[in-house]
């Protein structure tokens, strides 16, 4: 027996090979960060046949109706998680607050971005109507957003921002598409108000300056 | 800004005791203006409206004239809020974006309807983002992180090679061949242009028509070290544009 | 419901209660050091009674004989480990940490003694043009130099340094000549003229006058 560092030296022979489950547990056991199976892979010398085969059984016992600890699928890997009903215990165990909530305005540069994007920063101004470069630069010194390129059709080929795995991460999302689409979030009659709102203003106003909306997203 | 009477009796508190409790910053409000001045805090980031409402729950109004101080304290208030507000305009203002058909007549109503659509869309989507961040800002990961085994260093024998390029060549003497004897000095081109300040205001350019790239530079240093001396004046009506030298008084 | 990810608008609201279980997991999953029962007792809440209970289906559940992940009652609490079994696998995984980056100035201090070497601190001093003490003092510690002599033919006779075993092991190299020459990389006419520097460095000029800081500092 060593110490705390996650090693056990039991009765039992380290010869003797361990079961898939084993080592994915192990493996996911030691990562704070998601594991992607490649690695996981390329770690255990399973087939991803056997691999899988052991992670549809893991998800099965560290599901959140089961367990504490919850397996759940983040950014391109795998990743062991406390329980989200555990999380006012958590917080109080390690004296810690949760962090503080982005802004709205963050909220709307990413949804922006991950639903309209890769975007250069005058199309993200444009999109919300209010200049977004302060929060934008906010949001790649929190490395949720990333410059992932540049659009060559713009002059001076602007870096075009997408969002990162880190954002991902966040958002406990498998990848990008892994979010319902604008479609399923916006209620049609909602889009239907606006657009006669508008033809109503009109009628009224032919001419409309700039609405006023508020910055913060409110 | 003084609040205390004669007598020594304090009266309507100075702005400097007015300390605030916001999200972003929790301290004295000067101090927050100090910080934004500083760019350390986004003006963005600063609820101007909850800054007020502050001020207005810690500083009740007071019939007038019964608190000596309270006016000016109020008034410096208003000042540096104001302030805010403006600077908070700016950084939210749209970027200017040259897009001829826009500028002079506004966006048309179709254009304004597909913009609102798409932002109520984004609006929506931010709100969905929001909620779906926070539920999984209280997953916490494992903590039983793996201690990395001592890792050990790797010297590329390319780059020990350009290292002692680098070292060697930076001792050798610096060749000088190409620098020409200096021939002329500020005093000399200041006592020029101060000769032909006596005639009234000077175009730089007609003074440097017929000098050389090293005499240009050094009229152009004694021009600055005339100014400085309040001698004479340097004008310039857009950048890059033509440099008048006036006589000073 | 949007996925398998933990990420689930299910019928359970987050103020649901955990069970003892899930509480007990959570926690020693966020804890790399063990646990004692009376921090566990403190932080779920829960009676003496209840969390023993809890700890014996854990200990079931989390045996060597079921889980890749054990949990085991050391001196002073409870611990999570992983299974002694996959202690092979958890070396593969284990990643090497990586020592700290050398500076520009390290890589001319060491390239100065490896092909002018052995050479004392002045003679480095002078070889580069720019005071490298601290530099020296550095890789002294690291054990990329070590003090190979002293030069008697110098007041004081100051001692000569030169490139470790550690030097050529982090190199890739056998030994001293596994490098290219002197002559592939630097002109004759440079060597001649360094040569003389470090020559004069150390007959006519024994003690140096401060010379300019390294500006790379170490």
């Amino acid at each position: 027996m060593t110490d705390g560092n996650g090693y056990e030296s039991t009765s039992q022979p380290d010869a003797a090979t361990p079961s898939a489950v084993f080592c994915i547990e192990a493996v996911l056991f030691l990562s704070p960060r998601p594991v992607a199976l490649s690695t996981i892979l390329q770690v255990t010398a399973l087939s991803e046949e056997e691999a899988r085969a052991a992670i549809s059984e893991l998800k099965e016992r560290y599901s959140p109706r089961y367990c504490g600890i919850v397996l759940r699928e983040v950014a391109g890997g795998l990743q062991f998680v406390t329980n989200s009903l555990c999380s006012a215990l958590v917080e109080r165990f390690r004296e810690e607050a949760r962090p503080a909530p982005l802004s709205g305005a963050a909220h709307e540069v990413l949804s922006c971005v991950l639903y309209l994007g890769p975007l250069t920063r005058a199309a993200i101004n444009a999109a919300r109507g209010v200049n977004s470069d302060a929060v934008v630069r906010n949001l790649l010194d929190r490395n949720l957003l990333t410059e992932a390129g540049r659009d060559q059709t713009s002059p001076g080929a602007p870096a075009l921002l997408d969002v990162t795995e880190d954002f991902l991460l966040a958002a406990g999302a498998r990848d990008r598409e892994d979010f319902p689409t604008l479609e399923e979030i916006v209620e049609p009659a909602e889009i239907s108000r606006v657009r006669e709102r508008i033809k109503g203003q009109e009628s009224e106003h032919p001419r409309m300056d700039e609405p006023i909306r508020d910055p913060e997203g409110g | 800004m003084s609040t205390i009477q004669p007598g020594g009796r304090a009266t309507g508190r100075a702005l400097s005791a007015f300390t605030i409790d916001l999200d972003v910053y929790s301290g004295p409000y000067e101090g927050l203006l100090a910080l934004i001045l500083k760019d350390e805090l986004e003006i963005f980031e600063v609820p101007l409206r909850e800054l007020v409402t502050l001020y207005r729950n810690t500083n009740p109004p007071t019939p007038p004239g019964e608190t000596p101080g309270v006016l000016e304290r109020d008034t410096d208030f208003v000042d540096s809020a104001t302030s805010l507000v403006l600077l908070k305009g700016r950084a939210l203002a749209p970027a200017h974006e040259p897009d001829g058909e826009e500028d002079d007549e506004g966006p048309s109503a179709q254009d304004l309807e597909e913009r609102l659509v798409t932002y109520l869309k984004i609006k929506r989507g931010a709100d969905a983002l929001a909620e779906r961040l926070a539920h999984n800002a209280c997953l916490y990961p494992s903590a039983h992180a793996l201690p990395p085994r001592p890792g050990s260093l790797r010297l590329s024998k390319d780059r020990l090679a350009k290292s002692l390029r680098r070292a060697i060549a930076r001792t050798a003497e610096p060749g000088v061949s190409h620098l020409g004897q200096i021939t002329v000095t500020v005093q000399e081109l200041a006592a020029l242009i101060r000769a032909s300040l006596l005639h009234g205001p000077l175009s730089f350019e007609d003074l440097i028509r017929d000098m050389d790239r090293l005499r240009s530079a050094v009229a152009f240093s004694a021009a600055l070290s005339l100014a400085a001396e309040g001698r004479l004046t340097l004008s310039q009506t857009e950048p890059f544009g033509p440099l008048t030298l006036t006589p000073g008084k």
